[in-house]
């Protein structure tokens, strides 16, 4: 009898850990850091290989608030002639044809309530990896920096950038 | 999952770290690539402005719209715009929720057994073409009636009721000036309203007209007042039957009795012609009709004291360039006639045309007709004559007297066609629903002022199945052409440009927004005789039946038309801080005598009439004079005046009996008076004896490039509310409604107190003050609220816990807290500004002087590696305002407006023994 | 370019070997170091307690543990202390060439370590000799067991900075920001599972209790089955709680499912132990401490490996990226500026602003991209501008080696402009 | 006598404490299960309702523009208030060896420690985002945040955290030898629980030397809390610059004021108790008229603080200071302002006669009057100064709604469950002081 109270209650108690673990998981996996997305768009062959720098695309990184996604145009440039037979470019090219802007997964989303201008940052002399990490080694796009407070203050510390709250809270 | 409905199912704490371990809810957000490039120097994110014009009222402001992502979040005046000049008023402001407001229409709508059901629009034209042909064989009548259309517009309307064969009637508005129009018919032989140029003017007489709320161009007037006083010799003697803001404004007001306005006038007309000199010659004939009198006469007719009277005389013969602006209450009323001719003739005696009453550029009211017009169609409509009748752009079943029978005969009528945004009482009774698109959606111009073309632009394209007035009416031309601009209405408009202003003139207007032409001056010539037998035959006047209701225009509904907005019903009237719902307007002696007190309820009631209300003491106004604004009536028992055929706005021989109920109206002021407590200071230095040199605990903040401050001029202030509507459009301020103000939340952070002393009413805008030693940072124990380096009392929205603190311990009670999650009803969340945020449930939130704006300056300057400059941008109070009340910049630029203002004689601060050391200094006395 | 404190460029595979190498080493000595602590806590407990009522069966068991724990010192330094600098090393590669600490940083943890094995074998030696220790050695092993606890502290740090790569410039800014919530958690998890090892190893007596001479001595057995039990389910019940907080304080960057099968691992096998010691019938007879020692090993095992995955999905992706970034090409077109600024300058600058928004994408000077090397195909131009143009303007598939080039979106007097740019750029050589 | 005698005499007057004491932590009967119920319910009304406050924001409760602050601060700083004669009763009387104090003191030290625990409650309740409460916490983040030093909240936090934390140890210290004398007088797991918390207490002389001197040191540590708590919890107001919070008297005010509250809760608690329990040879009427002096003492100490209140705002020349007290005698809140006078200045009074001191049912009467007295003293302070502040224009007058009421009530519920469930589960007297004084 006592025995098998304690048994319950042992197996409560290590059946509630392996649960909350799971939960963790849930919870983490929801934002998830390396989404699929739409059209498979490989960075690693654009910025690796060929070496398009990243503004060509992210045309308003240097110059606006949003690096901004290229316009299909863009992508049409190139691709009304080449490797037009490949799945993923059939895709973008009905996309652009039927005239329906693609739907990117966000892979870095920062929170409303904050303030952040990518031009202020590339004139400050920041490369891109620095924090997007290494994107042209990436074959789908992977956030390898949680945009968390502290790993924002933390680089405006070291830098000595302004600390001023108001600076990035809206 | 929401981290409060996690903790709502837990019901306790515990679990929330947990989830706030994890990243941002709505990091799995989709975002999209455009199809193509954005055209040249739109980029995604960032604003830009497009010109238009503000058709909230008659006036034709004009606007700027600030464009976040393809939709206006924000509307600004056009500086050198000829009517505005970059001002815009708190219905301007607020227009934006017209623009978004959630019961537009959306669809055309046909009455089918009683319902009206939706149709496409190519079945609405097809209806409206059979029946016009049904009517002409059945020889009816088919009538237009559109509220007041100019340019463009207007003549496309005459165009296509030429080609239609329908007639076009008079237009319908509720403030017609018909009295004004008719007295310069009848002297001039020039039926409309004069410009009036105050700014030229050294001293200004208005009689009931109401400059600062509704009457013609409130914020023309307005800015001409204060650059009149900012030129500094200026006077402006105000009469008026009851208790307006345009009469809490000027320097000194007289409470004449209703309808005795005239015999003042004839009076001051005499002394005008027999004592100004030059001479002016003034027709005897004409003269006879305004029968002499004395000063005491006078005094005892109208109830004004004798010496004031003279007073009002003496300054208006001595007078340099005098200037008399009747109308409104004033004119709108039996006796009008007279009062008007008598103020035109003075202007003229006084030889202020034209270069103070200008005909040249008069205010193109000739094509709005008078209530009698109103009762012409009624009747016609009545008897059956009517076959299509349009209503476009008018809501006459709201505005005109139930004796008319205006709702009944339009059943008559063989079909009703109704054109608007709204499904209002009038659009509502048609048969035919035609929406049109809102003027923001619309191409299009205006001519307020003859000689102004101000433009209207679509700065988005129509949110619904809707057709733009000119495309509307085209359409009814049989031609429907594609949605939007495409086409139609657009390219007619083009091509009347073209013809008119040449190309580079077509050019500018779509640039500038606006373009003002030349015209050649029309002089006036007065023939006395036609006017001398105009007024004999126009007869006796009656006397009015005393206690007299007064029907007042609103600042912040017009006519009643701006009622349905509803930022307009979160912002307090100024003179009574009532939010929402009607109430009565009561003097002091009257409610003292009655025994009644604010939020009594009372029925009013006249012959013929009867209405409960609840009652406000309003200090200022005169015995036997009660005061309900004309938004609170619907279809009010007013008479027509047979002389002018205009409206009496006043209901006769009211009487008030208190029912014993109280009734909840909000009233914001928590005290009407200043309890002594010196906010608006007399002398300036009230305390300022009591000042010593303090010492803090805590270093001094030491502030290294920025120090924003504001600088708020009382003088120039009228308590107009602009700022207010700004202040909310611009910061995503939530309305709140009704049962929140009750309980007195209201989430306004830019408030105008009213203080009445001594007859008098001052008002104090109250913003977050910017302390330098601010009592809310120190007591906030997460540092939510915090000085900056910039000398802003900044709030990290996101970091607040909602201790509220802060807000208990500030004593200008600037704060306010989010007591529930605020919601923007679809479609009205399209207007929320992205650059600031919207705040939760739980928050504290409160004015940082436009923060995001400071920030995009700077973002500006340090691209350009430059400091911010004086002017380069300002805040949304102070844009918005008409007068220039509202002066922001930086206190450590010494050449700045703000650092000037602040280091005047006139300046003080709020408080000032508190030892806040705020930054927002406020001025006060005539200039020394 | 990268920022300091961004760990230099690694390439995979080193990286990959050096993750290796560092588990493997913290395999070795995890296990054994913590152990010792345990062990040698518990003996000088049971030391105590035995002085004090007059009980030489906990002197004994006191004994016997510590003997068991640092069994044969030298098996101890090779597997305890020798891994270190295998630990050290791989740290020192992993967090980007130079470390992120000062060497003393490195050094002091080490020292203890040898500090420790030293005192805690005197301690030994001493309580060989005579139960009743005098309080030298006494002292000697408390200070042994602080310096392997102040050691294995230390370790634990480095391992917080292992998997939070992000915060290293602000450590090389201020020591302080090494202080991690995660390094806390791990080493209470540590702690945790070192106690229920060695929790194992002191059950594993009763062989020896029995097998000892002059027959068995029951209240030594239940002596040490409490002292064992105790121990053991101590460590069974704190780490599932543990392994929880672990997973909350660990940096997002640094999970992936992996981790979190691993850590899911644990638990279970923790229930295991206690299912041994508790819920098992006839426990009295059986010999549990083989078992739950082991089990307690393969708890260890799982959790340095979520670590090693941890290590590496933080630093997937995080090293100075062989791509161009944008402020260099935008320094980069500065110089170009200056260089080309000759002659008919305007038109050159239009003609490079054109290249560079344009063509640049497919089209190297010096380099087989997309489209050829410009500087092979241009010149077979010869400086004809008109040529260019034509082909420019509408061009046709050349070279099979290539895909055809798509017509360019770019008007009549750009194409002149890119022309002329190109001929210039290539004629006067790069 | 002989001593053998005597001591077999003592033996059985100790048998009897024992049997006496212990007795209480028989069975329960009906009525005190009807209680506990009716308690546990309305605690249980408490939760529900501030996870309705929660789920839909705290404009469920009738705090309004400008009062910010009302019955939940009204609560905290109340049950704060009680906890204080706990401590006073046991701590400070122990060092003046006050002998009656053996029959108050654990039933004010479990008063205490409830009574934080239901007040540590509200700071949460009236947050309004009490899901990120953990922002007031300080502990290293990594938003690498701090909290602000400078704000008399967090000085809270420190205070009433530091004191809830003595008085726990404190309570617990005292219970030691009585767990160990309980032990023997149950069975089952009772018996294990007990013997657990004795920590194997036996009674030696040494343990006993150790033990005395450990509480004297625990009653000396405590004694400073006294003062300091409820001083900091006054400069929650008194650091603002709210006409009528903004006073230097306002710490040895609240500190009184606490001592009052408290005892009278004491009172409250100890009658029934008594009654119920039957403890009448150990609680006496005597006991009962000395803490009546105490209440006494409390409320002169009162009543000259309100004096000055008043006559600072009087002779003062601050206008604001001077409308917030005309205010508060004349205004809208005049009622509960003319009752708290009454309850707290001029019942007490009455005590100066001694029958009435010593009768237990009068006495019973006259602490909960206090009780409420004290109650509407802190609610005065708070909404009566709020609402009519500095500008004019934003007075304003604030209505509780059903929420903060019920949360309020309920509070009290959760307080009564707790307090019932010591009295069965825990020896109610101290034995051992008993014994020591028979």
């Amino acid at each position: 009898m006592k025995k098998t109270l304690v048994a319950i209650a042992a197996i409560g108690y290590f059946g509630l850990s392996v649960l909350l673990v799971a939960g963790l998981w849930y919870l983490w996996h929801r934002t998830d850091p390396a989404p699929a997305q739409p059209i498979a768009f490989p960075h690693t062959v654009h910025a690796g290989q060929l070496q398009i720098p990243c503004t060509h695309c992210h045309a308003y990184a240097d110059r606006a608030r949003s690096a901004g996604a290229p316009p299909l145009s863009t992508c049409m440039g190139c691709h009304s002639t080449i490797a037009t037979e490949r799945e993923e470019i059939r895709k973008l090219t009905r996309h652009y044809e039927e005239k329906r802007p693609v739907q990117w997964v966000r892979v870095y989303a920062l929170p409303d309530f904050i303030y952040f201008s990518h031009k202020r940052h590339i004139k400050a002399g920041l490369a891109c990896a620095t924090c997007h990490g290494d994107v042209a080694g990436m074959k789908r796009v992977r956030r390898v920096n949680e945009l968390v407070m502290g790993w924002c203050v933390s680089c405006h510390r070291v830098r000595g950038a302004s600390r001023d709250c108001a600076t990035c809270h809206k | 999952m929401k981290r409060r409905d996690f903790l709502w199912l837990l019901g306790v704490i515990s679990g929330s770290t947990v989830m706030s371990a994890c990243g941002s809810p709505n990091r799995s957000a989709k975002f999209t690539s455009y199809l193509l490039p954005p055209e040249e120097g739109i980029v995604p994110g960032e604003a830009s402005f497009h010109p238009s014009t503000c058709t909230e009222c008659p006036a034709g402001c004009g606007v700027l719209a600030r464009v976040r992502e393809g939709r206006p979040v924000k509307l600004e005046g056009i500086p050198g715009h000829p009517v505005s000049d970059g001002g815009l008023c708190v219905r301007g402001q607020s227009s934006l929720y017209r623009l978004y407001h959630p019961e537009r229409l959306r669809t055309p709508m046909a009455r089918d057994g009683g319902k009206l059901r939706p149709i496409p629009w190519e079945e609405a034209f097809s209806r409206v073409a059979e029946s016009l042909k049904g009517s002409r064989e059945k020889g009816r009548k088919n009538l237009f009636l559109s509220g007041r259309t100019t340019g463009s517009l207007s003549r496309l309307a005459d165009a296509a009721c030429e080609r239609l064969g329908i007639e076009r009637l008079p237009e319908y508005e509720v403030y017609s000036h018909t009295g004004v129009k008719e007295a310069n018919a009848l002297l001039f032989g020039e039926r409309d309203v004069p410009r009036y140029r105050i700014e030229e003017s050294d001293f200004l007489l208005t009689v009931g007209a109401d400059l600062i709320e509704t009457y013609v161009s409130p914020v023309a007037y307005t800015r001409s007042i204060s650059s009149a006083r900012a030129g500094g010799e200026f006077l402006w003697y105000h009469v008026e039957p009851h208790m307006s803001l345009t009469g809490a404004n000027a320097d000194r007001r007289f409470t004449v009795a209703p309808g005795a306005e005239r015999i003042l006038l004839s009076f001051l007309l005499r002394e005008v012609v027999g004592r100004r000199t030059p001479k002016s010659g003034l027709p005897g004939e004409l003269l006879a009709a305004f029968p002499e009198t004395t000063a005491e006469k006078v005094s005892r007719e109208t109830g004004i004291p004798t010496e004031a009277v003279a007073e009002i005389a003496d300054r208006l013969v001595a007078a340099k360039r005098p200037l008399l602006i009747a109308g409104g209450v004033g004119t709108e009323q039996p006796g009008g006639l007279e009062t008007a001719s008598a103020a035109a003739l003075i202007q003229y005696a006084a030889g202020a045309i034209p270069e103070r009453v200008d005909f040249t550029r008069s205010e193109n009211y000739r094509n709005v007709g008078t209530l009698q017009d109103m009762e012409g169609m009624s009747a016609r409509m009545g008897r059956g004559e009517a076959g299509v009748v349009f209503l476009f752009r008018t809501n006459p079943v709201f505005s005109l007297p139930p004796r008319l029978a205006f709702r009944e005969n339009l059943k008559k009528a063989q079909l009703t066609v109704g054109m608007g945004e709204f499904l209002d009482e009038t659009v509502r009774e048609a048969d035919l629903v035609l929406p049109l698109s809102h003027s923001l959606e619309s191409w299009g111009d205006v001519e307020p002022r003859r000689g102004v073309v101000s433009l209207l632009q679509p700065v988005l394209p129509p949110l619904y199945d809707t057709l733009t007035d000119g495309d509307a009416i085209l359409s009814l031309l049989g031609n429907l052409p594609g949605k939007g601009s495409a086409g139609g209405y657009r390219d007619l408009l083009a091509a009347a440009w073209e013809k008119r202003l040449g190309e580079a003139g077509r050019r500018r207007l779509l640039e500038k927004g606006y373009i003002e032409e030349t015209l050649p001056s029309r002089p006036v010539s007065l023939d006395g005789r036609r006017a001398a037998n105009g007024l004999r035959d126009a007869g006796p006047v009656e006397k009015p039946v005393k206690p007299v209701l007064i029907l007042a225009p609103s600042i912040r509904t017009f006519d009643g038309r701006s009622r349905n907005l509803p930022l307009l019903s979160e912002i307090p009237d100024p003179l009574t801080t009532i939010t929402y719902g009607p109430w009565i307007s009561v003097s002091p002696e009257t409610a003292a005598r009655a025994g009644l007190q604010d939020r009594d309820g009372v029925t009013a009631a006249s012959a013929d009439w009867k209405a409960a209300l609840p009652v406000k003491v309003q200090p200022g106004l005169p015995d036997g004079v009660f005061v309900v604004y004309r938004d609170a009536l619907p279809s009010p028992p007013v008479r027509t005046d047979r002389r002018t055929g205009g409206a009496v706005d006043r209901i006769e021989g009211v009487g008030i009996t208190k029912t014993g109920k109280k009734a909840e109206i909000p009233i914001l002021s928590g005290s009407f008076s200043q309890q002594g407590r010196g906010l608006i200071p007399d002398p300036v230095h009230l305390d300022s004896e009591r000042r010593h040199k303090r010492w803090t605990l805590y270093p001094e903040h030491e502030h290294k490039v920025y120090r924003w401050a504001m600088a708020v001029d009382l003088e120039r202030c009228n308590g107009c509310a602009a700022c207010v509507a700004a202040c909310h459009v611009e910061n995503n301020v939530p309305v709140v409604g009704a049962g929140d103000h009750l309980k007195g939340r209201e989430m306004s952070w830019l408030r105008i107190e009213p203080f009445y002393e001594k007859g008098e009413v001052e008002f104090l805008p109250m913003l977050c003050q910017q302390c330098d030693n601010a009592p809310c940072e120190s007591v906030c124990p997460v540092f939510a609220a915090y000085h900056n380096p910039e000398g802003l009392n900044v709030q990290v929205y996101n970091r607040c816990v909602g201790t509220r603190y802060c807000s208990n311990n500030c004593p200008y009670k600037v704060r306010r807290f989010n007591w529930w999650q605020h919601h923007w009803p679809e479609p009205s969340d399209r207007m929320v500004n992205p650059d600031v945020q919207v705040r939760e449930v739980g928050m504290m939130e409160k004015c940082t002087f436009c923060i995001q704006r400071i920030r995009s300056a700077k973002d500006k300057a340090r691209d350009e590696g430059r400091k911010v400059r004086d002017g380069e941008f300002t805040t949304a109070c102070a844009q918005s305002c008409p007068t220039g009340a509202l002066t922001f910049g930086n206190m450590l630029d010494k050449e700045s407006g703000v650092y000037r203002l602040a280091h005047s004689a006139r300046a003080y601060r709020v408080f000032e023994s508190l030892g806040t050391e705020s930054s927002v200094h406020y001025l006060r006395g005539r200039k020394p | 370019m990268a920022p300091p404190g961004t760990p230099q460029a690694l390439s995979p595979d080193t990286f990959l070997v050096l993750r290796f190498l560092l588990t493997a080493s913290l395999l070795f000595c995890l296990p054994l170091l913590g152990i010792v602590i345990a062990g040698s806590a518990a003996s000088l407990i049971l030391n105590v307690s035995g002085r004090e009522n007059r009980d030489d069966r906990s002197l004994r068991l006191s004994r016997e543990s510590i003997e068991a724990v640092t069994g044969n010192r030298w098996v101890l330094l090779l597997f305890g202390i020798l891994p270190y600098p295998a630990i050290v090393y791989s740290c020192q590669r992993i967090l980007g060439g130079q470390s992120p600490l000062p060497a003393f940083a490195w050094v002091v943890p080490f020292g203890a370590l040898l500090a420790g094995c030293l005192l805690l074998s005197l301690y030994r030696s001493a309580i060989q000799k005579t139960a009743e220790l005098p309080p030298a050695p006494f002292r000697a092993g408390a200070a042994g067991l602080l310096a392997m606890v102040s050691a294995a502290g230390l370790l634990f740090l480095l391992l917080g900075a292992l998997v939070n790569p992000a915060k290293l410039p602000l450590i090389r800014s201020n020591l302080v920001f090494l202080l991690s919530w995660n390094s806390l958690v791990g080493f209470l998890l540590f702690l945790a599972l070192s106690f229920g090892l060695t929790g194992g190893i002191i059950l594993r007596f009763l062989a020896r209790a029995n097998a000892k001479a002059g027959g068995r001595d029951p209240d030594y057995e239940t002596r040490v089955r409490a002292a064992g039990t105790t121990l053991s389910l101590i460590g069974a019940l704190a780490v599932p709680a543990l392994v929880v907080l672990d997973l909350i304080s660990l940096p997002a960057t640094g999970m992936s499912t992996e981790v979190f099968i691993m850590a899911a691992s644990v638990p279970i096998l923790a229930l295991a132990v206690f299912a041994l010691l508790c819920l098992l019938p006839g426990k009295e007879e059986s010999r549990p401490g083989d078992r739950v020692s082991a089990l307690f090993v393969l708890m260890f095992l799982a959790v340095i490996l979520c670590y090693q995955t941890a290590v590496a999905n933080a630093f997937q992706g995080i090293s100075a990226p062989p791509g161009p970034l944008a402020a260099e090409t935008v320094s980069k077109e500065g110089k170009a500026a200056g260089k080309t600024a000759s002659g008919d300058a305007a038109a050159l600058e239009k003609g490079k602003k054109v290249f560079d928004t344009v063509c640049s994408v497919c089209h190297r000077f010096d380099a087989k991209v997309v489209g050829p090397p410009l500087n092979e195909v241009v010149p077979k131009y010869k400086g004809d501008v008109a040529k260019l143009k034509t082909f420019i303007g509408n061009p046709v598939k050349v070279n099979p080696a290539y895909p055809a080039m798509p017509k360019p979106a770019i008007k009549e007097d750009e194409v002149d402009a890119v022309a002329r740019y190109l001929l210039s750029k290539v004629k006067t050589g790069k | 006598m002989s001593t053998g005698e005597g001591a077999r005499g003592n033996a059985e007057k100790y048998a009897k404490v024992d049997r006496d004491v212990l007795a209480a932590m028989k069975r329960p009967g009906r009525a005190y299960l009807a209680g506990l119920a009716f308690a546990l319910l309305l605690a249980v009304v408490l939760h529900v309702l501030w996870a309705y406050q929660v789920r839909s924001g705290l404009g469920v409760v009738g705090k309004m523009h400008p009062v910010m602050w009302a019955l939940y601060i009204t609560n905290f700083v109340f049950w704060v208030g009680i906890a204080h004669s706990g401590t006073l009763i046991s701590a400070v009387l122990f060092l003046f060896r006050a002998r009656y104090r053996t029959s108050f003191n654990r039933a004010a030290e479990a008063m205490t420690v409830f009574a934080l625990m239901v007040a540590g409650l509200f700071p949460l309740i009236h947050l309004g985002r009490s899901w990120v409460f953990y922002y007031l916490l300080p502990y290293p983040n990594q938003r690498q945040l701090w909290v602000n030093f400078r704000s008399p909240l967090v000085w809270d936090v420190f205070a009433v955290g530091t004191y809830f934390t003595v008085s726990l140890v404190f309570f617990y210290v005292g219970m030691i030898p009585d767990f160990a004398a309980a032990k023997q007088h149950v069975l089952g797991i009772r018996k294990k629980i007990y013997t657990a918390l004795s920590l194997g207490w036996q009674g030696t002389q040494k343990e006993w030397r150790h033990y005395n001197m450990l509480y004297l040191f625990l009653a000396a540590f405590a004694t400073p809390l006294v003062a300091s708590v409820h001083s900091v919890v006054s400069w929650d107001f008194a650091m603002s610059i709210v006409p009528g919070w903004h006073t230097t008297i306002f710490a040895p005010y609240f500190v009184a004021g606490a001592i009052l509250s408290g005892t009278a809760m004491v009172i409250t608690l100890v009658v029934p108790m008594r009654k119920y329990l039957s403890l009448h040879d150990y609680i006496t009427d005597g006991h009962f008229e000395s803490i009546a002096k105490i209440l006494l003492l409390t409320s002169l100490i009162v009543t000259y603080a309100y004096i000055v209140e008043f006559g600072l705002a009087w002779y003062g020349e601050n206008i604001f200071e001077r409308e917030t007290f005309r205010y508060r005698l004349l205004g809208d809140y005049r009622y509960f302002t003319w009752t708290m006078l009454f309850c707290n200045s001029v019942v007490p009074l009455t005590l100066f006669a001694r029958g009435l001191r010593r009768n237990t049912a009068y006495l019973f009467v006259v602490s909960i009057l206090v009780n409420i007295g004290m109650w509407l003293e802190r609610f005065v302070i708070i909404v009566t100064s709020l609402s009519h502040d500095y500008d004019p224009y934003a007075w304003g007058l604030y209505k509780p709604t059903f929420v903060c009421l019920g949360v309020d009530i309920g509070s009290f519920g959760l307080f009564f469950t707790l307090y019932l469930l010591f009295v069965k589960n825990l020896p109610v007297l101290s034995i051992s002081e008993i014994k020591e004084h028979l």
